[in-house]
């Protein structure tokens, strides 16, 4: 461990001594990727902890959201409110990586930039399969099928070429190929991860036994 | 037993079908429709209402709704099932068969609730959907000079391979059909080809039969049913023909196909030589 | 002329009211879009004048260098020295218009990012696309996706990084750009024009069929 970090402190060095630092080192690297990036291959790249780092990225998506910090780095995270413009860009922690997003507030002029990733609207059956699919998952046909009523075959290889949905393997059992949620779908929903979804359970009163029942075979 | 009169004629039906995707939407839509409980709906005038609304599909040209009825068969069994396991007294259970219906309902009650449920969230999914549409993310394309720094690519395909893995693409990916449990089913299952194939094998003497005599050595009535089935796969399949004299007569069966019935079993990969 | 301005001021008017103003607005467009975008564009965008946003910009580029400047929008260009910390990525007029690079002083840590994880060898998904595309050229993404029954688009982007495709015109219903397989990509493969790729069996299917599905409003 302290071999490690003093590793970490050669290459931490040369990048503290440039101006704006590590912070400034950070957002060079977030300029040129097309997908977002994980803690730890930042950290990998700028030579710092993982912990530093994280700390240092939710310093940056304050500033951008218009809480000043003069203080260069680890700088303390304060409760303070905006004091300055936000900026038109926003840093956010995206299917677990961070990312740089334009702001909402600008939505209606970036569009007119922006053609691509403008994907039409989804369905209520796609939506409704999507939404079984990522609580499930990994799920087959059969069972969303079940839950949802009805077939879903078309729309779960829409799903799939929208890249919302990807195979996940085959059931051990029955060999029925199996579903699940994809990164482009976290990205798409702007969530760290599939916990992050909203809970089912407020949404299914009186049902603290569901589990046995939907496993039971329709 | 219905709460409320039924609604006049010009409504029509009022569960909004061209959005229903399938029993659980359309018995949901009828519940709160209705706004009582699933006991208190009256199946029959349900039924009423939709069969004339099916008929105004038809007069009006609508090519689906021999889809809508099927899918109402099912919602009507589902909502029978539903209504039978409902009326029993909710109070204790006497005896292993009242428990086995108190299940059932429950079943379907718990399965109507999740259905609801993921509707619901598929609500947000959709609203998070749209409002997360707002928000660009940066997408830029390496500039020049780093973009040179990627490795040189490893190549090793030759135009031969390469052409293979097109094919390989470009080939459609037939999904496998959606598995249907067969659990329950206890008899011993009847291959519908093994069937035509004997059928076949019959109908090669060179004169019609009737359906009387390709079934008289069939024995259980699975195997009827399985050779009924196999007979309508031939016909599709253009190697039969049917006739019969009047309704409820006879039914003669010619072949009309090649002489082997065996090459369209080609791609079962069968071969009796 | 004038027409044009008083069309202008309204769309600026409800800009400036937005948190961070014109400025950010700017920002905002900037930060998405891979090409330099001219001033005139953004201009017409934002709802003010050319010079207006001219100085905008040069304000934001200041900005990013350095030079603090607590003012909103029209923010005079002050000959004061750098005060803040440079941000890690900064604002050039190139050819062509405006656009947001890294910094070039964190040129070394991009290039670590950027070589960090980078595999020589083009994955199974690449390589398919790929193969659809060489042998379906010109052709949209859509159509690909819809072939390869998931989403291409960012191995799309990548096969366009490594130089194996390249855009070629758009289509002239959907207005949607179409790829086809580049020089360098016939180079690797030892060919000299794409008619020379083997033949493929005849019954493959061509793109008529999956017009319809693809076009399903799912």
């Amino acid at each position: 461990m302290s071999r490690e970090n003093e590793l970490m402190d050669t290459g931490s060095m040369d990048i503290v001594n440039l101006p704006g630092g590590a912070k400034a080192a950070l957002e060079a690297v977030l300029m040129v990727t097309d997908e977002p990036v994980a803690e730890a291959q930042l950290a990998a790249v700028v030579g710092l902890g993982v912990d530093q780092v994280g700390a240092l990225l939710v310093a940056l998506q304050r500033e951008y959201d218009g809480y000043t910090s003069t203080c260069n780095d680890a700088c303390p995270v304060s409760a303070a409110p905006a004091t300055a413009a936000p900026r038109g860009f926003e840093l956010r922690k995206v299917a677990g990586g961070w990312r740089i997003y334009s702001r909402t507030d600008f939505a209606h002029i970036v569009s007119r930039f922006v053609m691509d990733g403008q994907t039409a609207k989804l369905t209520q059956a796609a939506l409704e399969t999507l939404a079984v699919i990522a609580y499930r998952q990994p799920v087959s046909r059969a069972r969303v099928s079940a839950i949802r009523g009805v077939n879903v075959d078309s729309v779960v290889r829409s799903l799939a070429q929208r890249g919302l949905i990807e195979e996940s393997g085959t059931d051990a059992e029955s060999g029925a190929v199996l579903y699940q949620s994809t990164h482009y779908f976290l990205e798409r929903m702007g969530i760290s991860s599939a916990e992050d979804l909203p809970q089912l359970a407020p949404h299914l009163p009186g049902l603290e036994n569901l589990q046995d029942f939907e496993d039971s075979s329709y | 037993m219905a709460a409320r009169p039924k609604p006049a004629e010009s409504a029509g039906f009022e569960v909004r079908l061209e959005n229903f995707s399938g029993p659980f939407d359309l018995l949901l839509g009828l519940i709160s429709k209705h706004e009582m409980d699933i006991t208190d709906v009256a199946l029959a005038q349900v039924t009423d209402e939709f069969i004339g609304y099916l008929r105004r599909l038809r007069e009006a040209g609508a090519d689906w709704a021999l889809d809508e009825a099927s899918e109402f068969v099912v919602l009507a069994a589902t909502l029978l099932e539903l209504k039978a396991a409902r009326l029993l007294p909710a109070g204790e259970a006497e005896n292993d068969d009242d428990l086995a219906l108190l299940e059932t309902r429950d079943l379907l009650f718990a399965r109507l609730l999740q259905y609801k449920a993921f509707k619901e969230i598929a609500a947000i999914i959709g609203d998070r959907l749209e409002s997360e549409a707002e928000r660009f993310p940066r997408l830029t394309a390496l500039e020049p000079h780093f973009a040179a720094l990627l490795p040189e690519l490893l190549w090793r395909h030759t135009p031969e391979k390469f052409a293979a893995l097109a094919r390989a693409a470009l080939t459609p990916r037939v999904p496998a059909p959606t598995a249907v449990g067969l659990g329950h089913l206890h008899a011993p299952t009847v291959d519908v080809k093994e069937q035509s194939e004997i059928i076949a094998a019959m109908l090669a003497v060179g004169h019609a039969m009737s359906f009387r005599v390709l079934i008289a050595d069939a024995a259980t009535t699975l195997v009827v049913v399985a050779r009924f089935l196999a007979l309508l796969d031939m016909f599709r399949d253009a190697v039969v023909a049917f006739e019969q004299a009047g309704p409820l007569g006879e039914l003669q069966v010619h072949w009309t196909g090649a002489f082997a019935y065996k090459e369209l079993d080609s791609e079962s990969g069968m071969d009796r030589e």
